[in-house]
């Protein structure tokens, strides 16, 4: 990569370094605590799956019922385990047990981790062996159809109905659309379980559930064999489930997921200790299967001022980035998140986005790039939006940028419509083609308004790290540093799902992949 | 030599608000444009029913611009047509002109004269909405587009509880801070949900026998005064209104409130 | 533990052919873009006659998406609504499916076995129209957009005038070369001059008594099939269509009336 | 001017040698003729106006007595001057006596040049002085209110009715147009008379009348006082009545002009001995009256493709330029023009587009250049014809174009709404301040595509203009190097209208015009 900007490598290497001091720091206390959200992902991965018949997940029937137990602490592993060597059933019998309470948790003996080991490893690798195939699947199709080289046209469903999603999703994918991310209902990430099978009602985004993970999935696969290419699918690994997602989305072979080790902390209220040993394990099953993250630093832009805010998207960038590698994850795989956001009506503030998005995609060479379109500007001007959007397309043809989230003429009006789809695809079809090899022609002036400007944004981003670094990042966040808002420690949602692990506890999943992904590396 | 004159022809371009209809670049042509998608693949057919679409609509001289296949049943259109109706705007029903807002000095003043002490105001953004931006526009300190927020009003004492707050920790915040006034905003509007939301709070707040007590005003890019009042607030302010629209309103009509107790 | 359920709605999301609806993101939801100005000025009073003429137009669920003032005495309007009617897709009446085009030595094949001789086509851009890219697009030479032009057809004799040609003059011009075809094109479609001149065409050539000899063929951006029969031409052609359909119709339809005549 | 491009000078200076070759073979030509638009326009500097009952213009009415009585050879001012000295009676008496047969030709007596010449002399200073207190009167707003720095926003009126264009402009002026041009009907160019009076009714645009322009200039006027800013009118000097149009704007003040050399020969069949005639008288008189004129290269690109026929732009304006010198234009009033039409399915278009503007600004570099949208390749997606437009705002504000004709949304639809021209402002409003300094951010690979590009362009008209000055432009244009349109010497429309001046012919306008340019420059 060049230096177009003359950005200062020094004061990277600053960033870099003193993010990673905030990150192991923190990785002190994930390694040991554990969380109802990580033990029902174990449950999962156990093959405990399904709703009882008032629509409760049994993940969920099994993690209150150990909790209530007293057993948590333990871990689900561990629990299984002892059920299936005391009484030779599965995971998903022992679990049906529980939630009819027939199952005697007063006379389950205790077993030796001698005893216990062959039992979790062979559950771990068949867990693992699922997510295998999915994982080769997804590389025999890229194989197949080849990969695209330029950015990846990324469109968003959010009908709220899973068949309707999939209409969307299909015609977006004929219009030339790479990847598909399914958004969301509104207030999903609040709950603390994950809703089951097909669903076809939410608000501003369709569920995400196993079963829409499959439907979607095998459309998309189907729509791509007719096209030659295939297309990805993408969803959300956030909230109060984060592990949980990472494993439903493994195993169904989602191929990108929106995760950020702050933004539930931020953006949804919840509990910063939960959030962070949630997002541990739900990386490391990313980082295992292949799955690319999303990090969501354009939400510090929507909600503060983007001009002036970023270089805490870059400081954030730095932590985010230091807590994926802790998590195994490979740096192709830290799709690190921007936007363009500055207000239209700065003067220069093409310029100025163009400077930011050229020094991220110096500092963070090898990540793949998720870069989100302009929404905060936009009003109801469908035409000006569109507008606002080239300018937009141009900063990542300009710039190299690589998940390229296309914005929306409705943007401030509704979710898209299918014809938004087409109108933005098309937008996007044409500004790169037309200026393909624009940003390889042009060179930036050597301590003009855009070196200025990335490097006051380094800097800044370097001062901020630097006094996280030093008061910790749990002091830090209930300082408002990221988009002005403040979280106490032990405030916030999710925080009575967190605890400490006995020195019994085992997740023979999370051991194993990391042991894995460490090799590999 | 009549070669040489240039045709004329007499044209109504006079504007008539009896019959107001829509303008391209004559007056009284009657121009729109429109588009849309139907769910049938791209065929001389599907033109045709597109144009019959919009003639159902009461268009005529309709030129279909662009035809977009956007899937193989699914066609993008657009069209531009003759609207051949009118409206009579002498009979639109105008929603009362609101009073001009008042600067943050001066609705101070006016409390502090009308009121005289502070009023309690209590926002949040309520049910599973996230949005922050529009109630911190109205409510925080700093403002928004250049217009100082409530809480830097002297005579308010403003308490912001941000978002996802469910409407009944904002009752009984509310009820525990003795407000005087509450202010929802919403904006995921998407079937409908502000609705179901709004209406919620307003029964919420009559259960706690504290309608007549506080002022009930939503906000949010989709709220209009008329739709806050169908559904049962006081007042409703969208997008382009600021905090001193807000205050100077609370103001005016706490004054108001208080006066007709008084007689 | 309700909590944990997810709202189910029973959705009626069917495509019925017998009342089609245009689709926003979900079958049936009938949701249209809107936009048009009207010659007022922007207020609330002026904002609710936007929705209004909306509703006329059989519009629901009306939202506002923008409003853009053009001057103190024009505001603009982006709207999207609910249209609430439907059409019967399988009662539209579509224009017969023409033949596919074919190429253009099957062409030439066609005309030798059919007709056995050259046919004279004569093409201009007539009246004031000075456009010469749509007539040049079908007759030139080197053709347009992949597909070659008339005059490169070995069956075909094809002569073009060029544009701003009075219609006296290609009238005159087909009469000395006895010409089986002419070809018109129109781009200039303001204040409806080009139906003013096709209708003049037509009427010179009946005028002239050879308007049972030629095939009359228009053409141009906004010209359809069905326009130009209504105008007394035996086809029209529009944008997307080629010197190749052009010429297969040509060399179909004079065949096809020769083995009329014939019988 | 900077560089940016590794143009080469020698060519260009080639060029410019072999244009102005070129231009003074024909100027030879020209200075030994006139024609019935001359004269026309000769009647109107003395005064004659108005329409006769059955409207044909009075100017007419005269030239063609005079061509019927075989005196036209004289010149009409000859004329003129003969029957005030022999009758005392004014222009616009005489022609009235002709118009109704009451002017007695047999009988009017010659005189010498010495008793002719203190009438012409001061039927030359009333009209210059008229001119002059128009020039004056638009320094004076220019300087009261300022001129734009920026490029001139530039949009069209063309409803037909000139009460309905003055809605239209005033409210594009609102919006902030800089300049408006009243596009004329189609077919007005044809006319061998200049319609008389104000007039509503026309096809793709309205008659160009001298009422017209009166109507149109005060509520320019009126509207520009409100807010505080000169807007400036444009209109068509073009067709058969070149100079007569000149002579019209420069009395009401137009601004700009449309004016080619070339144009009318290539596009409306002219004849190419009276258009070059014409078009130096035309081009006196705007030079006199201080009116910036646009050449039409744009139309070889609308008429031909864009990325092969570059060349000839180019070539077309360095004879068009060398054309305008002689006539006396200051460069700071040759807005040569150009256009964005290359095809947008063209793999890097943008980045020739972009390649081309940057090498005519640096090439003419005085000119206030007239960048024309992409109108050919627009279809009737109102949304991807805004994108469209959007790239060449870009372009203009990268390279510094002038005179900025905004593309329109709905250009493959119909001629503008008010509501169209409203859309086109925003995106030419927001990318200028978006992108305001961004051109002086950036450079041009050494040897890059656009370095490459412009140079081969150059290169080709290079060749092109030498091959025409070899030939002669006559037989040049014969063989149809511009717009692949090939035009006989002797065909077209008009010719019957060009006469040889006797050695009594008199133009005294022209020449007290030309004389005082002369001193000037
Ligand atoms: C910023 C933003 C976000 C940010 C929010 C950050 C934050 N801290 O608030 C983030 C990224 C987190 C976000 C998330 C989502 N968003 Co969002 N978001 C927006 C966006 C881009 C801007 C909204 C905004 O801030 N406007 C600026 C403020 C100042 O304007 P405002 O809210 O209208 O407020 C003004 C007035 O309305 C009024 N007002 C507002 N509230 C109140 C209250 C009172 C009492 C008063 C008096 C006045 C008042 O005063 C303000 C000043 O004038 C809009 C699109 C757009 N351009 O409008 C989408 C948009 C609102 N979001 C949308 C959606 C669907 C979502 C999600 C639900 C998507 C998902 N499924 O994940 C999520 C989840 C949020 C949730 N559960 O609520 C949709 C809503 C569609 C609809 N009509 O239902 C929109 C329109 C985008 C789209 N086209 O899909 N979003
Ligand atoms: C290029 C162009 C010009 C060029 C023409 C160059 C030339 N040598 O032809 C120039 C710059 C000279 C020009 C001038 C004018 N133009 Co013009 N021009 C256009 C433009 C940009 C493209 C037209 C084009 O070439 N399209 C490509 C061809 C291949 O498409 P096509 O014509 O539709 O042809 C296809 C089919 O229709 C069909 N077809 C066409 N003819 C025929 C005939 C037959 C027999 C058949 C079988 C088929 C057929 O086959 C073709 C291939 O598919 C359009 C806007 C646009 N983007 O459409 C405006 C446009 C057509 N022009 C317009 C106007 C108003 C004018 C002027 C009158 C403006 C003025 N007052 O000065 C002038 C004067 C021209 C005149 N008197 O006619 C308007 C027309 C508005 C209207 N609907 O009435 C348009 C739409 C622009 C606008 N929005 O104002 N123009
Ligand atoms: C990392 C991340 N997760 C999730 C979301 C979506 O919102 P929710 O919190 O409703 O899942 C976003 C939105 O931008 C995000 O950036
Ligand atoms: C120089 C010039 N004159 C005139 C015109 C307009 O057309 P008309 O020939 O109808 O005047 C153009 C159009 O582009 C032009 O470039």
């Amino acid at each position: 990569m060049h230096n177009k900007l003359e950005i200062d490598k020094k004061t990277v290497a600053s960033c870099r370094k003193n993010a990673g001091k905030i990150a192991k720091n923190i990785q002190k206390y994930i390694s040991l605590h554990s969380t109802v959200a990580v033990e029902r992902t174990v449950c999962r991965l156990f093959g405990v799956d399904g709703v009882d018949d008032i629509e409760v997940p049994y993940p969920n029937i099994v993690v209150d019922a150990l909790a209530e137990y007293g057993i948590l602490e333990n871990g689900a592993a561990d629990f299984f385990t002892r059920a299936y060597l005391h009484k030779g059933i599965s995971a998903m019998e022992t679990a049906k047990l529980i939630s009819t309470y027939r199952f005697d948790f007063e006379s389950l003996p205790m077993f030796t981790a001698r005893e216990k080991a062959p039992y979790l490893a062979q559950q771990a690798e068949s867990a693992l062996a699922g997510i295998r195939v999915q994982k080769k699947q997804r590389n025999l199709f890229l194989e197949k159809y080849g990969d695209k080289q330029g950015p990846l046209l990324y469109v968003i469903v959010a009908t709220g109905d899973i068949r309707e999603d999939v209409t969307q999703a299909v015609a977006a994918a004929n219009q030339g659309a790479d990847v598909i991310a399914v958004i969301r209902t509104t207030g999903q990430s609040l709950l603390d379980y994950v809703p089951y099978g097909e669903t076809h009602e939410g608000f501003g985004g369709t569920y995400a559930t196993q079963e829409n993970f499959k439907i979607m999935r095998s459309a998309l696969d189907a729509a791509g064999e007719k096209l030659g290419k295939y297309i990805r699918l993408c969803n959300y690994c956030s909230g109060l489930c984060m592990p949980e997602i990472a494993a439903m989305g493994a195993v169904e072979r989602l191929d990108m997921m929106l995760n950020d080790a702050l933004y539930g902390i931020l953006f949804r209220n919840i509990n910063m200790k939960r959030t962070l040993v949630d997002q541990y394990f739900s990386r490391v099953i990313n980082a295992f299967a292949g799955i690319i993250i999303n990090t969501g630093e354009d939400n510090y832009l929507t909600t503060s001022d983007a001009y002036k805010e970023a270089h805490t998207v870059l400081a954030s960038q730095f932590i985010n980035e230091q807590f994926a590698l802790l998590a195994c994850l490979p740096k192709e795989q830290i799709g690190l998140g921007h936007a363009f956001e500055i207000s239209p009506s700065l003067e220069n503030s093409f310029v100025y986005e163009l400077a930011q998005a050229q020094m991220i995609r110096e500092i963070f060479p090898e990540a793949p790039l998720k870069y989100m379109p302009p929404t905060k500007h936009k009003t109801g001007d469908i035409f000006m939006a569109n507008v606002q959007d080239a300018l937009f397309n141009m900063v990542t043809i300009l710039t190299g940028q690589k998940i390229h989230l296309l914005g929306m003429p409705t943007e401030a009006i509704h979710t898209p419509f299918m014809s938004d789809r087409a109108i933005s695809l098309e937008n996007a079809g044409y500004i790169f083609t037309a200026m393909k090899d624009l940003g390889a022609e042009i060179s930036y002036k050597k301590d003009g308004i855009m070196s200025v400007r990335a490097n006051e944004v380094l800097n800044k981003a370097d001062s901020l790290i630097r006094e996280i670094a030093e008061k910790g990042l749990f002091p830090s966040l209930g300082e408002g540093v990221f988009a002005d808002i403040r979280r106490g420690e032990d405030e916030g949602r999710g925080l009575e799902g967190v605890f400490v692990k006995s020195k019994d506890y085992q997740n023979p999943f999370m051991d194993e992949m990391v042991s894995e992904l460490k090799e590999q590396s | 030599m009549s070669g040489y004159s240039t045709e004329k022809r007499d044209f109504n371009h006079k504007l008539d608000l009896k019959s107001l209809r829509p303008y391209g670049d004559t007056m009284n042509d009657g121009r729109v444009q429109l588009s849309f998608t139907l769910p049938v693949g791209n065929c001389e057919k599907s033109t045709e029913a597109a144009k019959e679409t919009a003639v159902k609509m009461g268009l005529s001289d309709i030129v279909v611009a662009s035809i977009k296949p956007l899937d193989e049943h699914f066609t993008m259109y657009i069209l531009y047509g003759t609207f051949t109706g009118s409206i009579n705007y002498e009979e639109i029903d105008a929603p009362e002109k609101e009073d001009e807002a008042m600067d943050m000095p001066k609705t101070d003043a006016y409390i502090k004269e009308g009121i005289g002490r502070k009023i309690v105001v209590v926002g949040a953004s309520t049910g599973t909405d996230a949005h922050t931006v529009g109630i911190d526009a109205i409510m925080n300190m700093k403002g928004y587009a250049g217009h100082y927020g409530l809480e830097r009003y002297e005579m308010l004492d403003a308490h912001n509880l941000g978002a996802q707050v469910p409407n009944i920790d904002l009752v009984r915040f509310a009820v525990s801070k003795k407000a005087d006034v509450l202010l929802v905003s919403q904006t995921v509007t998407q079937k409908d949900v502000h609705i179901k939301n709004l209406t919620q709070l307003v029964e919420m707040v009559e259960a706690e026998g504290i309608r007549e007590k506080v002022l009930l005003i939503c906000g949010g890019a989709r709220i209009s005064n008329r739709l806050a009042k169908e559904l049962g607030y006081d007042a409703g302010f969208g997008s382009g209104k600021f905090a001193d629209d807000v205050a100077t309103y609370i103001a005016k009509e706490l004054t108001y409130r208080k006066d007709l107790r008084r007689n």
